[in-house]
């Protein structure tokens, strides 16, 4: 029987025992569930860089929190008071002990409960450091306490809208989170009130309470409650939204592994689910709750529903898949993946059959291999003066182009992939694969963001796939003479499959500065918004939706600019509705600009055998 | 019974008094603007999947309106789920959702 | 149901019927299978009314079996018509009677046609000159047999012995008239009381004391169809459209059908067995179907013909329950007797349907 | 110093109302003829009104307001039989042979509804549950409940456009232009008095040609859930429980089509009043094919009929809504006006 036991340590032992069990029967059992793939990718990296990237991350995510201070500094602020402040308190604490007793393996709970075992003063300097420093860690984590209690009540100092509504187990395991450090604060300062072993505030404090009530026999009632509430909170864990905590470590490793989502509802998905704090920064990212769209859910409560069991197909068919959240939430889930999986559960067995495109095959008799194939896409075919101009330019860089879908056109496949039915989509894509390999060219080009997206991602073609603004990127230079003054002022707006879709933002945009001037948006980017023509989402209707596009037309119409340009046939549909400013391709502008002569095509000798640089 | 020839043949009209409206039901439950069509034919015109074959949205919507859901499954499966009909409707209808919605009713048979 | 707007419609299509005089021409279909239907008319005109009829043995088939067959050229069938007034005209007659329904409406279109083109009329009369040297006049009058009777529905029932009431309760039958499709479809003027709501049955049957029925499908063809019948791949066609319209009158609890077209009367009598052998299905009571007659056998009746005189033994459906409910007397013996005495031979007895 | 010209409205509906209260401003002397007992012509019979449902009794009470300020004398009970008219000079004839005469004559004798028992294959007065618009108005107004002839809730409704309208066999190739709205108008008023009821239109094209007409149909349409079937209907007949069997094509579908109605209201058209052709032809005035009266120079001059001093006004001249025939009317009293002051005295 060691030298420093009580009862009261009971509680806590229990929580911080029975804890890691817990944790460890679910985590190897979503580990088991883990792909052969997966396993397979774990094995090679563990003893490599990989590992220890994963270190730096958890250390940056889960104690510095950098994702949220890119949110908000406050916000982030909080959390980082919380976890960082909290290590570094159980550190420091087995730090204290460890030079107090000299004793690595001293009693688990006895870093926790030093002050209660250890009542006579500190004499070395280092000690008294020591315990100024655990004085001030509590104070640090007061500080974030005292947010976070703010942010409950006022959720806008911390830059939040809405913030999520709990379920009871995440409301008690709150409570008793927030009962911890005030507990702790008042067992240390009772007994410091007549051990005198405290430090700046709890020695104080203590006095100050012993004024008032006979700390010395409160202090074992709150010694007591402190470990009680420290054991009830460790054992809430695995069952309240706190098992983020320890998951997200988790995660992180895998991640840097290179494991990801998928296709498939897999262990990886288990991990990627509890991981997720019900922070809420999803809600007020979404679009769909800032035009408050009936019926809408934002992914933190997507995840709810899907853990508990409870997600219905209306509900995750009605999200724009637009990916704003997946930029931003600060555990990196790839929620758009997760919410598209769902979809594939509800829907993948819909019948389908195309039969009918049989070995069909458009008729292009005198172009015979050609070094470039045009997809315009179903969309594009609706605003045919992308088209024409793409023609246009082909014609004027004098390539050997072939126009896959310019009469007959077979869907890409990715609005049914959206739908959920991937069965239906990999037949359609099927025999565009077909078509696009026969005709023996080396390169794709593409109008529309939706299908570039999936030729990259889905058909596996081994040719070079470009949207048509990297395309143009490539072929078009400022000619020299050209006024650089002369440049229309443009905004421009950034079609999601394209930029968060496929990680294309600066082509466009240098593009565009050959002949204009683009003028910034404080929401572009990552940042910028859906358009809300969306195939993403099935449900929302259409009065709805003209919210959202009104709502993000009105943030492109920067009054400096003359007119706000896109790259997506279907954003330029939906923003032209409710822009008071003319909305134009970059195509159509790179065409007009031709004319004018503003602008010259420059191609350089390539494999894909393109003709020499021409001047016009 | 002696072979006649020929048959009494059922009548080809649409008897909205003794036809199934279960399907029309579930639809109008799901996607309120299903019953928004005024059958202008713009998304038969703008059909992708038309181009290739006789299929039609503006008639699948209106058969099941009418509780015709003979061969439904046939036509429906032809649909590539593009959405440019959903684009052109004039009225807003969800093309894109009814769709999806009657793939659903057809693959869980009953449940609606 | 209101009467009250049937009457303001039979008032608009009050048609000339010529009283006395007439020249009367022979059905194809009637002749053949309600032979009995025509002599009783031709009695009940000359004996019961003290009409003058005439018939010419010279006169032909209409050739409207062929014409709605589309077998037979335009010229060709006014030609044939040409000749059958011809015929009327040489007999010095100017009312023409016809006892086929088609062969009315064929007549009222020819005439129609040579109103708005003299000059078709013309070359008719040149073919005819050409093929027989015969000339002819117009009828002044052109009335179905059906007209004639309904022209004396009043005097007929004077002299009834029966009325269409069943004898024991008195209460009225309940009637269904079918009016053949060629009566006044195609020009509802030429027909009593017009297309839609025709008085020509109807007016009949309310002054012999029964009920007409109006069901959803009265209007509806009885399902011969002519081509539709003639060609066997269409006959399913044509039972069905006879089917339609037995299924849309069973409620009522019809005790007869009546028609003025023998086409009609034919396939609404024979489908009856028609369709209880391929789906075991018979209308009317007691698995019996619904008996069917012409209005000549329906007048014969009225004014107490023997029912085996009018020749309904020749009928599918077995009249005798409406006979017994109209109390008219019949010796079941005499049914297939011939008027020799001899036997007819007796009809095979269907599966399904009780006869 | 001329003496007061004198003008004579025949006709004490809207169109007449309307016109009288407009001489205000003037010192002629107005008389309205109304052959009714009371003024306001059809607005007696109608309930409410597309397409914002302002009702009947309320458009009325405001014509009269205007009438009085015309300080028009109006005689009801007095039906014109004859104009005979020379040169600056007309003269009435009452059907009780009063005579009247004045220095101008406007006609706004409006219109009646097409006879719907005339489209014979709907069997109107034949079928106890098929009526029509006007019967519904007149249902409404009573304040009675919807009932079928057999004295229940009617749970199926189907509504009949173009009934006596674009209708060769009816003898009327015109369209009534105001029949589809009011379609859709009585449609929602019945949802409004029976939300479970079902309501089924059947319309050859719905011409929703005015201000806030298409916003009514899709009101119909999306917040009242009312069916529209395009396809005009063949024939009715009666079922043995005196509910009615309609055949109809779907043309959009290409299909015949066949239901059962509890109740078919059958959406009559507008022919020019009784005895207006009569009268027309007294005072040898033109018509339109239709039996309307005909206007001068279309587009111009729209109220002149062919008799200098003879004027025309509202629905006897062509079919149109009441809005439109108020200020028909109006016109027609400045166009009046004009004509008077410029009229050479002799």
């Amino acid at each position: 029987m060691s030298a420093h036991f009580n009862l009261f340590v009971i509680p806590f032992c229990a929580g911080i025992t029975i804890l890691p069990l817990l944790l460890l029967w679910r985590y190897v059992k979503w580990f088991r569930q883990l792909t052969g793939e997966d396993h397979e990718k774990i094995r090679n990296k563990l003893l490599s860089i990989a590992s220890l990237k994963a270190f730096k991350e958890v250390f940056m995510e889960c104690l510095i929190h950098r994702r949220i201070f890119k949110v908000n500094p406050l916000l982030g602020y909080m959390h980082m008071s919380l976890a960082f402040g909290w290590f570094l308190l159980i550190v420091v604490g087995k730090f204290e002990t460890l030079y107090y007793t000299h004793d690595v393996a001293n009693e688990i709970y006895y870093p926790v409960f030093f002050r209660f075992f250890e009542p006579s003063p500190h004499e070395s300097m280092l000690l008294k450091f020591l315990n100024a420093s655990m004085d001030f860690l509590l104070f640090f984590i007061f500080t974030g306490l005292m947010l976070a209690i703010a942010k409950r009540f006022y959720s806008r100092i911390t830059g939040l809208k809405k913030i999520t509504k709990h379920s009871t187990t995440d409301r008690l395991s709150l409570t008793t989170l927030w009962l911890i450090f005030p507990l702790r604060l008042l067992a240390e300062s009772t007994t410091a009130s007549y051990t005198g072993n405290g430090s700046f505030l709890t020695q104080p404090f203590g006095e100050f309470l012993a004024t008032i009530i006979p700390a010395k026999q409160f202090s074992i009632v709150f010694w007591w409650m402190y470990s009680t509430v420290l054991g009830t909170f460790l054992l809430t864990i695995p069952f309240s939204r706190y098992m983020h905590i320890p998951t997200e470590i988790i995660l992180i490793f895998l991640r840097n592994y290179g494991i990801r989502t998928g296709n498939h509802y897999s262990g990886f998905s288990e991990y990627e689910l509890q991981s997720c704090s019900r922070c809420g920064i999803c809600i007020d990212t979404c679009q769909m709750n800032g035009q408050k769209i009936s019926g809408s859910a934002q992914m933190v409560y997507f995840l709810r529903d899907l853990r508990s069991n409870i997600l219905t197909p209306e509900l995750s068919e009605n999200c724009m898949m637009c990916g704003k959240c997946n930029d931003i939430c600060p555990v990196a889930i790839d929620l758009t993946q997760q919410r598209l999986i769902q979809r594939k559960n509800h829907s993948n067995n819909f019948p389908y059959n195309f039969s009918y495109l049989g070995d069909f095959n458009p008729e292009e008799p005198e172009r015979t291999s050609p070094d470039i194939i045009y997809f315009a896409g179903c969309m594009s075919h609706l605003s045919p003066s992308i088209i024409h101009s793409m023609i246009k330019i082909f014609k004027a860089a004098n390539l050997n182009y072939l126009f896959l879908d310019e009469k007959d056109s077979i869907c890409c496949g990715r609005p049914l992939k959206l739908s959920g039915q991937f069965e239906a989509a990999k037949a359609l894509m099927e025999s565009n694969k077909n078509l696009i390999i026969s005709s023996g060219a080396k390169t794709l080009v593409t109008s529309c963001p939706i299908c570039y997206k999936t030729f990259k991602e889905d058909y596996d073609l081994g040719i070079r796939i470009l949207h048509h603004s990297e395309f143009l990127a490539e072929i078009i230079n400022k000619r020299k003479s050209a006024i650089k003054t002369e440049g229309l002022k443009i905004v421009y707006h950034d079609p999601c499959e394209l930029g968060r879709g496929s990680g294309i933002y600066e082509q466009p945009r240098i593009l565009l500065e050959k002949f204009s001037k683009l003028v910034p948006i404080n929401q572009e980017k990552e940042k910028a918004l859906c358009c809300g023509g969306s195939l993403g989402n099935l449900s929302i209707r259409v009065d709805e939706r003209e919210k959202i596009q009104k709502a993000t037309a009105d943030v492109l119409n920067s009054p400096e600019a003359d007119c706000i340009a896109t790259s997506c046939p279907m954003c330029k549909k939906s923003i032209a509705q409710y822009s008071g400013k003319p909305v134009k391709d970059i195509a159509e502008l790179v065409a007009a600009n031709l004319e004018t002569g503003k602008i010259i095509i420059k191609i350089k000798k390539q494999e894909d055998k393109v003709p020499e640089m021409i001047e016009f | 019974m002696k072979d006649w020839g020929y048959k009494i043949i059922a009548a080809r009209q649409i008897d909205l008094d003794s036809n199934d409206l279960s399907m029309a039901d579930y639809i109008s439950r799901h996607e309120i603007s299903f019953k928004w069509c005024i059958g202008c034919g713009s998304c038969s015109a703008t059909c992708t999947a038309a181009q290739f074959t006789d299929f039609n949205p503006r008639k699948v919507n209106l058969l099941i309106q009418r509780g015709e859901t003979d061969g439904l499954k046939n036509e429906i499966s032809k649909c590539m789920m593009c959405g440019k009909c959903q684009i052109i409707c004039p009225k807003g209808v969800n093309t894109r959702n009814i769709i999806h919605h009657i793939k659903r009713a057809l693959s869980n048979v009953g449940s609606f | 149901m209101a009467s009250e707007g049937k009457k303001r419609i039979w008032e608009e299509y009050q048609k000339e019927i010529a009283d006395d005089h007439y020249f009367y021409v022979r059905s194809c279909i009637r002749q053949t299978f309600f032979p009995g239907a025509e002599t009783v008319f031709l009695n009940i005109l000359r004996k019961d009314l003290g009409k003058d009829v005439f018939e010419d043995a010279r006169h032909t088939t209409c050739t409207g079996i062929g014409y709605h067959s589309d077998i037979v050229p335009l010229d060709t069938i006014m030609t044939v018509i040409a000749r059958h007034f011809a015929l009327m005209t040489e007999n010095g007659y100017k009312n023409f009677v016809p006892s086929c329904v088609t062969s009315f409406g064929l007549y009222t279109e020819v005439l129609e046609t040579w109103k708005h083109f003299p000059e078709i009329e013309n070359k008719i009369r040149e073919f005819l000159w050409k093929a027989t040297k015969r000339e002819f006049n117009k009828p002044e009058n052109l009335a179905h047999a059906s007209d004639i009777i309904y022209k004396n529905r009043e005097k007929i029932r004077e002299k009834s012995k029966f009325l269409l009431q069943n004898s024991i309760t008195g209460k009225p039958l309940n009637v269904v008239e079918h009016i053949g499709c060629h009566y006044a479809k195609m020009f509802p003027s030429s027909g009593v009381g017009g297309a839609e709501f025709p008085h020509v049955l109807s007016g009949m049957i309310e002054s012999w004391g029964g009920e007409v029925i109006d069901y959803p499908e009265r209007r509806h063809c009885c399902g011969f169809g002519f081509r539709n019948y003639l060609i066997k791949a269409n006959r399913g066609y044509s039972v069905s459209n006879s089917k339609k319209k037995f299924e849309s009158m069973q409620p009522y609890k019809p005790d007869f059908i009546v028609a003025n077209c023998p086409g009609c009367s034919m396939f609404l009598d024979r489908w009856q067995y028609t369709i209880a052998e391929m789906e075991g299905i018979t209308y009317g009571e007691n698995g019996m179907g619904i008996p069917v007659l012409t209005f000549e056998e329906m007048a014969g009746l009225v004014l107490g013909y023997s029912p085996w005189e009018l020749g309904l033994q020749m009928h599918q459906i077995s009249v005798e329950p409406l006979l017994d409910k109209m109390g008219i007397p019949y010796r079941e013996e005499e049914k297939y007797l011939g008027k020799n005495g001899r036997s007819l031979g007796q009809p095979q007895k269907p599966q399904f349907l009780i006869v | 110093m001329s003496k007061t010209k004198r003008i004579i409205i025949i006709g004490g509906g809207p169109a007449g109302m309307e016109a009288a209260g407009a001489f205000n401003h003037t010192d002629y002397q107005v008389t309205v003829l109304e052959k009714e007992k009371q003024i306001g012509g059809k607005l007696n019979t109608w309930y409410k009104l597309f397409p914002n449902f302002k009702s009947g009794t309320e458009v009325k009470e405001y014509l009269e307001e205007t009438l009085k300020k015309g300080k028009a004398s109006v005689l009801t009970n007095s039906e014109v039989v004859n104009i005979s008219s020379d040169k600056n000079n007309h003269q009435i004839t009452l059907k009780d042979g009063k005579t009247l005469t004045g220095e101008a004559i406007l006609i706004a004798t409006g219109f009646q509804p097409f006879e719907a028992d005339r489209k014979e294959e709907y069997g109107y007065k034949i079928y106890d549950n098929v009526i029509t618009s006007v019967d519904l108005e007149r249902l409404f107004s009573s304040g009675k409940p919807i009932l079928t002839s057999t004295g229940k809730v009617p749970e199926r409704i189907g509504f009949i456009h173009c009934v006596g309208s674009r209708d060769k066999k009816s003898g009327n190739l015109y369209c009534s232009r105001v029949c589809c709205v009011t379609g859709v108008k009585q449609a929602i008023e019945i949802k409004q008095h029976l939300p479970e009821a079902k309501i089924f239109n059947f319309y050859m094209d719905l011409r929703m040609y005015g201000q806030d007409f298409e916003e009514l149909y899709i009101e119909a349409q999306q917040k009242w859930g009312v069916t529209f079937i395009r396809g005009r209907v063949s024939e009715i007949g009666q079922n043995i429980d005196s509910t009615l069997q309609l055949k109809a094509e779907d043309t959009l579908l290409g299909r015949p089509l066949k239901m059962n109605f509890d109740l078919i209201v059958l959406l009559v058209g507008m022919v020019p009043t009784a005895g207006a052709e009569k009268l027309g032809c007294s005072a040898s005035l033109e018509f339109t094919s239709g039996k309307f009266f005909r206007v001068m120079g279309k587009p111009v001059q729209t109220n002149e009929s062919n008799i200098p001093g003879i004027f025309l006004t509202g629905t006897c001249k062509e079919p149109l809504s009441l809005q439109e025939t108020l200020t028909d009317a109006r016109a027609a009293s400045a166009k009046l006006i004009s004509y008077l002051k410029e009229m050479k005295e002799d």
